[in-house]
């Protein structure tokens, strides 16, 4: 058991899957020497060599390409972007290889790969560094995106990542690389891709977050519960694959739910569970599904990002306002 | 030294053995035993036979669009003749001739063509990836094939192919780059054939040959008419050769031409003429190998003859199987397009796999 | 008056913009000798040169990045990208600076521009030849997506697209190309970016369609109106920004929606449609709203292209089961 | 001819003209006004105390995160000095030098650096685009800029920045090439500092130079000693006027150090070493420039005492007016987030706006 945060729970997991795997290497823009721009592998290139944690040249979808090429014979990539934001110089490789290898051939080929990138607002940082756009993952067919939420599932999300058969995105919340320490296990607790977590039982109203607005969703549900309100909280933690069956049985029992996150609210994640639910259990809604998300417009220079992104204050609001209707 | 050089950048050549004629360098010509030049032989005849016959089902409206190989048949083979079986293909799409090189059945190349996504049927043991559409997106995969390769210690080599006009992607640049400065074994053979769809050379970019662009990554750079095997054999085995031993990738340009459609959606007569193609007629990389061959005494018109027959033969045999294999395909259920998006399938693919299997029976039920 | 293909339409609206404006030019792949692949720019390098018809050369975010240059420096660009399924390798451009220049810079800079690109399945092409992904486009804050449903609206809509100060994605669905003839008339009736159209009056509910879907949503109605149910269609033109009054005043009146795409469903642009409904008129609702969908696959290989997209027929019985609940 | 010439390709050549010590090569010496040299040397030191002024700034906490140029003051200055003023500047991240010779303001400057969008405040009738984080994407926004001009029959031309790293990017490979087979007006200055982030140039490329990257292009390289102003104000100068008279573009690898951090998040030690900077400390290019005008008589180090101080109490002043319309923005709303995404507001935009400002009451009452 150590006490670590995000950051620190990210680099054990790959210091554990390079230890179990020779087949899992590592590579990037500033990986190795540097260990990362956000630390995330740090010491790991003194340890594994710099064959296994590698350095790249400054090419998104070089990178990707490579690790499509790596993984396609046989090594299982772990490919870091430096910002979500400079993913995109590699939507290509992704979209049209990284989404499709198995599916085009019948299985004959797959490209077991993680992509990890740092995402979202709130440290204050350049343009380009602040943007949410999971969306844009989760609509493509072929691949997996799973966001964690803190220390000790981060490290078990991204271990069950590099040992899924399939590519996954690993979105992770950069707010939260060092917000707080969790007691991560010695040995990680499995979990599976696919599910989400109710991280809060309640009976009265559904609040749906994950990510950096998850520990947001878990403070208006506590300021909620000072109120004699009891929010159910869900993690998604997989945002695609969607774990329907927890998200619709928590409404159909709580009849409200409230989805939270900080991207851009139109054509955003929050749309896709208002359909889900909207589809699956219609007649169980008391009002309709909130979404409580970033404006759809960039997010600010970091002055103002605070504003952009909800509030817990915002959260709480309108999950009352959901339970006057 | 207030002006000094730094870098001699050396000059460009290209490599010619056997001329539009057929007649042969003696100084430069490869010692290559004749069971190989046959084989090289067959498998350009081979592959020109079956382009033509791929044509013909094109028009006739029986498999979709393509792109033929007519004109590239010596720039495939004399690079993919160097590929042991343990090495890997990473082809463009215009490479139908070096994939049947390697064992692609013509079925699943026309399962393909015609729509199946069955004809992506790559057997187990192969170390080829299929044809890849996006242009360019294939050299980086190259690429890190061989950095697993080279991982692991094995002395296999990849080798993959594109056009001139993939030069101008920025995946080209990154996969030369990465290759470059990672010393991976790889072979970049580029099909210089002049166009791209109507783009000529001239308005792909500046630099006077493709192989000149290999400075740019302080990797070697070769040229050579791609219409001549003999040249193309020689400089490929310096770069396979090259890429195994010294782990240095190369840039391999063959200046060829492509002769037909861009693919079967294409009329080129909107921006070339027959001025423009009649030139390259005459350099047919075949007509000259044979002729090679015949003056070595290797071959006869009658062994071309009969090498044609029973090429058509096996080609009407061939499609024959296809189209039992298609009214096989097309009597079964298309369910197949759910399977294997992922490893294991996620509830939403089960139940639209469902929802689908019922709206089959409704929509067969009502015509 | 003419009788014009979707595709002569698309041409007859470049040919009146460059003939108005000097500043208009178009860019791409084969666009110039060539006449575009199929055929969008035909005639028109003869009739304005090859420095307003450019070809360029083989690499897609050039020409976008490129197009961002030329339109920052005063010109109006249209640029081409051969297929939808190529546009990625100009994701960068397009989410790091088409949708960002004016909002960075506080209004100093705009980039009015046009990307055209042929999407979705129907027309026997090769694979990355036929997907359908404009809920990336419309997810992305900054950028307007604009999809025309037939001959006159893609002239018209084109025509306020290239005039337009702000960048659009036009998608063009390339099943749509010479599907059918209109009289398209000889000087352009505006469309408005923005605005929905409602091509049928109904009152039993309501279908919400674009591009090639359009039209089969349009003869599903006709099979309901067999039935005695009188659906109301709207077509959406644009889908970012949505319509949404005309959106939800159709659903009010009906009470019942089906929102159909060819796009995969996750994370759909189908997805935003249900979330607005659910927001502003979920008290109107009788029913679920539906999703008529692609899978949440990638389009297969030509033989099955027709069994991913949404049949008339599809649509005729969900819109019956709509009405049943 | 089987085996013949196709092109010579040339040597890469390093151009330098004041070496460390400050000696000239009189051979070479450009014959630069006095007054030019002044002002240029003025912009090198204004801009090495306005880039110590901000590391301070930043470690107060007072601005975020930005790139220092120290080090790097004669490859911006000695190639921007040739723009005219309807010349287009499109800058990367680190040519702070070269926007403030251009007429960047302080304030807008530490503005933005403190997070707020009013700090790209580009005069309408300024040629500069705004500094441009994505590596290398700007350089096809000089391509098309160039484009533009040229298509309107202007002479004006586009000089763009990028680093080293940048150079790996597919956006400068498609940059570069448009460029080249278009004629296109634009110079392409390349900062080689040695490094992007921690990766030292020889794993970014296997090219001994960024220079030679333009034989790839079919346009000329050119590379100085980036620390030299009069070597890079000679090439420049070339390159330039190429541009504005014959419309060919050129990259310029200027070569030159960063002294300090990447940026003010990174931390140099894990990855180099003070032996590493060492010799590059003697190598600074604005002492040996000061050496070189003292030399002419031009200055003392009087003066350059004088115009310290005269920067440090204007920096001063300009950081008190930053502060104050910090202040004032803070003080303001905010409601500008939601301006000018589109020249319209469309009705999503109005509601999210007038929710925002509703929300803005509530959590200020809150807290
Ligand atoms: C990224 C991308 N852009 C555009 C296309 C459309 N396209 C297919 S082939 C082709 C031309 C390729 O030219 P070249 O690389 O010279 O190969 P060739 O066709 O001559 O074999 C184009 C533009 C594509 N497949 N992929
Ligand atoms: C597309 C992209 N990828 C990654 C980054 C993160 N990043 C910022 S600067 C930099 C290194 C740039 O190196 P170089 O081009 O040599 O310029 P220098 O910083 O040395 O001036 C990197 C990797 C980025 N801004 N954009
Ligand atoms: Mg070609
Ligand atoms: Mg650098």
């Amino acid at each position: 058991m150590a006490e670590l945060t995000m950051i620190q729970a990210v680099n054990l997991a790959m210091r554990e899957a390079l230890a179990e795997d020779d087949a899992v290497i590592l590579l990037g823009q500033d990986v190795g020497v540097d260990g990362g721009i956000f630390r995330a592998t740090q010491g790991l290139i003194e340890d594994f060599g710099a064959a296994r944690v590698l350095d790249t040249p400054l090419a998104e979808a070089g990178i990707i390409g490579m690790a499509v090429g790596m993984a396609l014979n046989g090594m299982k990539p772990v490919a870091e972007m430096q910002f979500s934001g400079f993913s995109y110089q590699a939507f290509h490789q992704i979209e049209n290889h990284v989404a499709r290898f198995r599916w085009r051939t019948n299985g004959r080929f797959s490209v077991p790969m993680v992509i990890r990138m740092p995402y979202g607002a709130g440290v204050r940082a350049l343009e380009h560094h602040s943007e949410s756009r999971e969306a844009y993952w989760a609509h493509t067919p072929g691949l997996k995106l799973v966001i964690p939420s803190g220390p000790i599932k981060a490290r078990a999300l991204l271990a069950a990542a590099i040992r899924d058969p399939d590519p996954v995105i690993f979105y992770e919340p950069k707010a939260l690389y060092r917000a707080f320490k969790e007691d991560v296990p010695d040995v990680a607790e499995p979990i599976k891709i696919g599910k989400a977590d109710v991280v809060r039982v309640g009976k009265d109203l559904t609040l749906i977050a994950y990510g950096a607005m998850l520990p947001r969703a878990v403070d208006a549900a506590t300021k909620l519960a000072g109120d004699g309100i009891e929010a159910e909280v869900i993690d998604l933690m997989t945002i695609s694959p969607l774990d329907e069956e927890t998200i619709i049985q928590s409404v159909k029992k709580t009849g409200r739910a409230v989805v939270v996150h900080e991207a851009s609210r139109s054509f955003g994640v929050g749309a896709e569970l208002c359909a889900r639910i909207n589809d699956k259990a219609f007649f169980h809604l008391e009002a309709p599904v909130k979404r409580v998300t970033g404006y759809d417009i960039h997010p600010p220079f970091f002055a103002r990002e605070q504003h952009y992104l909800p509030s817990v204050l915002r959260i709480y609001d309108e999950a009352r306002e959901t339970l006057t209707i | 030294m207030p002006r000094h050089a730094v870098e001699r950048l050396g000059t460009v050549t290209h490599l010619s053995i056997l001329d539009e004629t057929g007649a042969v360098d003696k100084a430069l010509e490869p010692d290559i035993p004749e069971t190989d030049l046959l084989e090289m032989h067959r498998a350009m005849l081979y592959g020109r036979c079956f382009d033509e016959r791929m044509l013909k089902l094109q028009r006739q409206g029986r498999i979709g669009t393509f792109a033929p190989i007519k004109g590239q048949e010596a720039a495939q083979i004399g690079a993919a003749a160097h590929l042991r079986p343990s090495d890997w293909l990473v082809p463009s799409f215009r490479e139908i001739a070096a994939q049947i090189w390697r064992g692609a059945k013509p079925r699943d190349i026309w399962l393909f063509a015609a729509g199946y996504n069955e004809g992506v049927a790559i057997p187990e043991d192969a170390r080829d990836l299929p044809l890849c559409v996006p242009v360019a997106t294939q050299l980086l995969h190259a690429a890190g094939v061989a950095y697993a390769t080279k991982y692991r210690g094995e002395d296999d080599i990849v080798m993959t192919f594109h056009g001139d006009g993939a030069t101008s992607e920025g995946d080209f640049h990154e996969a030369l780059n990465f290759s470059g400065v990672l010393d991976l074994p790889v072979v970049f053979v580029c099909q210089n054939n002049q166009w791209a769809i109507s783009l000529p050379l001239a308005k792909q970019t500046r630099s006077k040959t493709i192989a000149q662009k290999a400075v740019a990554y302080g990797i070697p750079g070769l040229r050579v008419d791609g219409n001549d095997i003999l040249a193309v054999w020689v400089a490929a085995k310096e770069a396979v050769d090259r890429a195994r031993n010294e782990q240095i990738p190369t840039l391999l340009e063959c200046v060829t031409y492509r002769m037909e459609v861009h693919t079967t959606a294409d009329d080129p007569t909107r921006y070339r003429t027959e001025d423009d193609v009649a030139p390259w007629r005459k350099r047919d990389p075949i007509s000259r190998f044979e002729t090679y061959l015949k003056a070595k005494g290797l071959i006869d018109d009658k062994t071309l003859k009969g090498m044609r027959e029973t090429f058509r033969d096996a080609l009407k045999h061939d499609w024959q199987e296809t189209q039992e294999r298609i009214e096989e395909l097309d009597a079964g259920d298309p369910m197949g397009i759910f399977d294997a998006l992922y490893a294991q399938d996620y509830p939403h693919i089960t139940e639209q796999k469902a929802y689908f299997r019922e709206r089959l029976k409704r929509e067969r039920a009502h015509g």
